[in-house]
C-alpha cells in the first residue's frame, strides 16, 4: 500500500526555482512554498542582503521521497545551506498525490 | 568634505550602524528592501538613459572603453593579491575578486548626490557606465573559481552559461539596462511623466535605503575580526588604488572632472547586490563572512564617508585644479 | 500612435514581459503589488470624486446611464457568445462575461495617460464611471452561472447576496468609491494637501505597476495556446466593439471626444482585479487560464498598445475630425 | 485518552475567513495561519494576481479532526484548490487544545 | 471644525471604519504599515530636527519642562484613577497609565496638519517634544507594575534597566531622535534634498494611515463593551483634561497658541505604537482589549475628529482670543 | 541510539530574539523562524497593532527537546500568547543536528 510523507526542504532561497522543479520532476504532484528566515551551520539567514531561505513541502509517496532525498543529497547539500526532513501523514484523498 | 558626512544619507547610514549596535528592533520589511532595491535601479536607469539620448556616441564611446578595462582587469589582479599576500582559497578569492570587479550602484548614487550638492557637473550618460561595469568582473571571477578548482563537477556545478543568463536576466542588470533604454526611447515627454517619481524624491529614498544599509552594515560590523587586519587594510587601499586609477583613466577618455571622479568611484565601489547573489549560488563554498563584510562594512561605509571626497580631492590634483 | 506606445508605462509593460520570457529573477513582492493596487483604487477615486465636485450633475447623469447600460448588457452577449460560438462551458463563459464585462482601472488609467500626453481634455468626473462599471457585470456573470448550472447546491454554494457584499464591501470597490467621496467632500484645500502624493507622481507608479503587469502578463503567454486561437481572436476583436460601442454611446451622451474614447476604453476593458477575485470564490469551476490569460495577456496589452490609439481615430472618425 | 492531531490545511488564499471561522466552530480553540505559494492539480498559485494559498494549521483533538475534515470535503474539495492533512503531536498544555 | 472633520485624513479614518464594519477585504499588508510608521517617524523627526536648528534655545527650554512634567505625571493619576474608580487590577492600570502618559505621533500629525489647513502658526520644534514625550510615561508605568505587584520574579521578569533599553533603542524613539540630530545637522542644504520625500507628501501618507487605523479601530469597536461605559468615558473625559492642562503649561511655557495647542494635543493623546509594545513584553499580563480599545477606538478617533477643534477653541480661551 | 523531534514554537513575536538565543543555547545546532498569525486563548493575533506570532521550528535531540521545553515554561506559558509542540522526523544527515 501506500503510504504518504510530508518532506520538507529548507534551503537557500536562490535554489527554490530548481529544487522546484526538481521535485516535481521526481514524482511530487505538488508543493507549497514560504519564505522564511533561520539560523544553521551556515549561520544567520534572517535578511536580503546575506540571503534568506526558502520552505519548501511536499506531500509524496515514500519511493518520491528517497528518490528526491537522493538527488538532493548528491546535487546540494555539501555545498549549499540547506536541511531535509520528512515524517508521514494522513491525508485526505490519497490519489491527490500520487 | 564636511558637506558630505552631514548629507543626511550619510547620518542616515551611521544611525543605521547605531541602531544595529544597540540592537535596536528598528527592521525594514523584506519587501521595503526589495521595492528600495527595485525603485534605485529603475530611477537611476531611466534617468541615465534619458541623459544619454542626448548625448552625442562620439563622447561615450572612450569612456566606455575605460570602464569595461577597468572591471575586467581589477578581478585579475584582485584575485591574485587575495591568492598570494591574502592567503585566501580560490573561491573566496573569486567571490572578492568578483566583488570588487562590479560596481555598487548606491555608492554611485550617493557619488552622484555628492557632486549635485557642491554643484560639480558630470556626464549624465555616467548610468551607462555603472550599467555596463556590473557583470563582467562577477562572470571573471566565477570563471577563475572554476579554472582554478575544477574539482566539482557533473549537475553540482552551474554551467557558466546559465550564470551568465542568470546575471544578464538578473534583478539588478535587467532594470538597470531596461530602464537605460526605456529612458532612452521616451524623450522629454516621457520623462516629465515619471520625474515626479522617479527624480524629484531619489536622494530621501536613498536615504532610506543607506539607513537600512546601516543596518545590516552594523550588523556584519561584529564579523571584521574574521575577516582580520587583511582584509580590512585591503578594503580600504584597493578602493583607492581603483578610483586613481578610475579617475586617470576617465581623464584620458576625455571625462569631466566630475565624470572622472565618478568613472574612479565606480572602479572603487564593490557590489553588494548581484555579485553576492550570484556567488551564493555560484560560488556557494566561499565565504560571506569574507566578501560581504569587506564588500557592506569596510569598503562601502569608507567610500561614502571618506572617499568621494578624497576621490574629488585626488581629481583636483589630476586635472591640476584648485 | 508612436508617443502612446514610446510611453514609459507601455515600454516597461513591454520590458515586463521581457523579463518573465528571459526568465527573470525579477519578482515584485506581494506585499508591493498590493500597495501599488492600493494607491491606484484611492489615487483614481479621490482625484475623480474631486473632479465630480466641480460638475454639474446635468453632465454626468446621461453618461452614467450609457456606462451602466454598457457593463450590463456587455456580459449577456459575451456569456450568449462564449456558449455558441467558443463551446465554454457554463463556468468559464460565465467567468469570461463577468470579466469582459467589469472593467479595468489601470487601462483606465493608461488612457487618461494617453489623453494628457496628447493633450485631449476629457470629463474629469469618468472616474466615476469607473466606479459604476466595475461591479454589475460582475454580478451578472455569476447569475448567469447560478441561472444555468444550478447543479451545486446547500452550503456548497456561496449564496447571490453574499457574492454582491463582498463585491461592495471588496478591496476595489471600496476604495474607487470610498475615495470618490472623500475626494468630493474634501474641496481644493483638501484635495491640494493630498495631491503631491496622489496626483503628482501617479504616472511613474502606474509605470511601476506596468513592469508587474508585465511580468505576470509575460508567463500567461503560455497559456495562450490552451485558450487557442477563437480566445486570442475574441480577446481582440471584442473589445474593438465594446469601444466603438463606447465611444458611440458616449457621443449620443453629450460626452467630448476624450471623454467617449475613454467611455470605449473602460467598455472595452476586461477587469483582472475584481472580477477573477470573485470568481476565484463564487466560480472555482471557471477556469482562470480562460479568463485571466484572454483580460491580462491579450486584452490589456492589446488594449494600451494598440488599442488606445485605434480608438482615439476611431472617435475622431465618429466624431468628424480629421 | 486524548490524542491530539496538528490538522494542515492548504487552500485559495480567499477561502480564509470562511475557513478560520468554520474550524472554530468545529471544536478548534485556535489556529495558526500564513501565506504561501504553491503548485498542485490546479496549477502554479505564486502571484497575487491568479491568487495564492493560505496555510492553516489547528491542534486539535481526533474527533475534531475527523469533524473538519469531513465538514471541508463537504463543502470545499470537489470545487476549490485545497489539501489538507495531519499527524499526531505532543504538546504541552494539553488542555490548551481541548 | 468642518475643516477639520472633512480634511482627507479624517475621512480616511472613517472609511477605514466603514470598511471593516462591512468586513471589507481590504487589508494592508503589514510591511506596508511598517513601512509606514518607519516613514512618517522619519518624516516628524527630520523636519522637526531642521526647525530646531534654527530655534534659539532660550525659546526650547521652558516647553521642555512643561512637555517632560506632564509626561511623568499623567501615568501616576491615571493609574490611581485606574486602579481606584476603574477597578482594574495592578498590570491593566499600569499599561492604560503608560499608554495615556505617552503619545501619538499620528495625532500629533493630524495636529499639525489641523494647524497648516488653518494657516494658525506653531513652534517648529515641537517634534522634539513628542519625542520627549514618548519614553518616561512607559517606564514610568511598568515601574508602577513592578511597584505595586512584586509576584512575578526571577528570569521570568524583564528587568527594567533591560525595559528602559529596548525602549530607546526601539523603532520609534530611535528614528525619532536619530532624526530629529539628522535634520538639526544637515542644515538647508540637506534637508532640501529629503523634502521632496519626506515633506511634500506627508499629509498624504498621512492619510493612507489613517485609512489602515480606521480599519483596525474599526475592529477593536466590537471590543467597547468589553471596556465597559468606565473606559469610553475615561477614553474621552481624561484627554480634555490633559489637553487643557497642556495648553495652560503651553502658555505658562511662552509658547505660541497653536504650539500650546499642540502641547495639550501631546498630553492628550495615548501612544498606540511604543506603549503597546512594551506592555505586550513587559506587561503581557495586561489585556491589550483595554489598553489598545480606549487608545486605539475611543481617545484616538475623539482626538483627531472632535478633539482637535475643541482645543483649539479651548486654546483660544486660554489665550483670551475670539 | 539518537532520536531528532521537530520542535515548534508559536510565540508573541517580539519573544522572536530571546527564544531563538535560549534554544540555541540549550543545544539546538540551527532554528527556522517565519511570521504568522493566528487565534488562541490569547484573542486574534492578526495585525501589526496588536501584534502578531513568530513561528520557530528547530530538529533537536530528544533531551534538547525536554530541556528547551522545561525552559519554556518556566519563563513564558504562564504568561504569554505561546504554544508548543514536537513529533519525531526522520532527516538526512542526523549530525547536523546534534
Ligand atoms: N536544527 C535546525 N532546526 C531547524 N532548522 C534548521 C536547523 N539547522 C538548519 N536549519 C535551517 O536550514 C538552513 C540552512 O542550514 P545550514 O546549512 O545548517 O546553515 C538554516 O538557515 C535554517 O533555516
Ligand atoms: N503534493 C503536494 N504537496 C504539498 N502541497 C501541495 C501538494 N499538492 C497541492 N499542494 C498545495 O495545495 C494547493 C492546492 O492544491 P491543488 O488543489 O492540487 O491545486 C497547491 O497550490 C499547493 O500549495
Ligand atoms: N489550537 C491551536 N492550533 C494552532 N495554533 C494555535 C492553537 N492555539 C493557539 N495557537 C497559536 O498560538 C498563539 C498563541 O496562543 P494562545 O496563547 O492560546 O493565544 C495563537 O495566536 C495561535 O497562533
Ligand atoms: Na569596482
Ligand atoms: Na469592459
Ligand atoms: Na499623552
Amino acid at each position: 500500500m501506500n503510504n504518504l510523507n510530508l518532506l520538507t526542504i529548507i534551503a537557500e532561497e536562490a535554489l527554490a526555482p530548481s529544487i522546484e522543479k526538481e521535485i516535481v520532476e521526481m514524482g511530487a504532484k505538488g508543493y507549497t512554498s514560504s519564505a522564511v528566515s533561520g539560523k544553521g551551520l551556515h549561520g544567520l539567514r534572517d535578511n536580503q542582503w546575506e540571503g534568506e531561505n526558502i520552505k519548501i513541502e511536499t506531500i509524496v509517496s515514500e519511493d518520491s521521497c528517497k528518490k528526491i532525498l537522493g538527488h538532493l543529497q548528491r546535487k546540494y547539500f555539501e555545498r549549499y545551506a540547506m536541511i531535509a526532513f520528512y515524517h508521514p501523514v494522513q491525508v485526505v484523498r490519497t490519489d491527490h498525490f500520487l | 568634505m564636511l558637506t558630505s558626512i552631514l548629507s543626511p544619507m550619510v547620518l542616515a547610514f551611521l544611525l543605521g550602524i547605531i541602531a544595529s549596535r544597540v540592537k535596536s528592533d528598528l527592521k525594514f520589511p523584506d519587501s521595503l528592501y526589495q521595492s528600495l532595491t527595485i525603485y534605485l535601479l529603475i530611477a537611476i536607469g531611466i534617468k541615465g538613459g534619458h541623459k544619454l539620448s542626448v548625448a552625442a556616441f562620439s563622447e561615450v564611446w572612450q569612456p566606455s572603453l575605460a570602464a569595461v578595462g577597468l572591471c575586467c582587469t581589477i578581478p585579475l589582479w584582485t584575485y591574485w593579491l587575495m591568492r598570494k599576500a591574502g592567503k585566501f582559497d580560490v573561491p573566496n578569492a573569486a567571490a572578492l575578486a568578483a566583488h570588487y570587479g562590479s560596481v555598487s550602484a548606491v555608492t554611485f548614487s550617493a557619488a552622484l548626490a555628492f557632486h549635485e550638492t557642491l554643484k560639480i557637473t558630470y556626464e549624465g550618460f555616467m548610468p551607462s557606465m555603472l550599467a555596463m561595469m556590473e557583470i563582467p568582473a562577477i562572470l571573471i571571477g566565477i570563471s577563475l573559481a572554476r579554472i582554478n578548482a575544477p574539482s566539482i563537477t557533473g549537475e553540482k556545478q552551474v554551467p557558466l552559461k546559465e550564470v551568465a543568463r542568470e546575471l544578464l536576466a538578473g534583478k539588478s542588470s535587467l532594470l538597470l539596462i531596461g530602464f537605460l533604454v526605456i529612458g532612452f526611447l521616451v524623450g522629454d515627454s516621457g520623462w516629465d511623466q515619471v520625474a515626479p517619481l522617479f527624480d524629484v524624491p531619489f536622494k530621501g529614498v536613498l536615504t532610506l535605503f543607506l539607513l537600512e544599509a546601516g543596518l545590516v552594515a552594523g550588523r556584519k560590523l561584529s564579523d571584521l575580526k574574521k575577516g582580520g587586519l587583511f582584509l580590512i587594510g585591503f578594503g580600504i587601499l584597493f578602493p583607492i588604488l581603483h578610483a586613481i586609477l578610475g579617475i586617470y583613466l576617465g581623464q584620458l577618455a576625455g571625462l569631466s572632472l566630475g565624470g572622472a571622479t565618478i568613472l574612479g568611484v565606480l572602479a572603487s565601489s564593490a557590489s553588494y547586490i548581484a555579485a553576492p547573489a550570484a556567488c551564493r549560488v555560484a560560488l556557494p563554498e566561499a565565504n560571506p563572512s569574507y566578501y560581504l563584510t569587506s564588500a557592506l562594512a569596510i569598503t562601502f561605509p569608507f567610500n561614502i564617508m571618506l572617499g568621494l571626497p578624497l576621490y574629488h580631492e585626488i581629481a583636483k590634483l589630476i586635472y591640476h585644479i584648485n
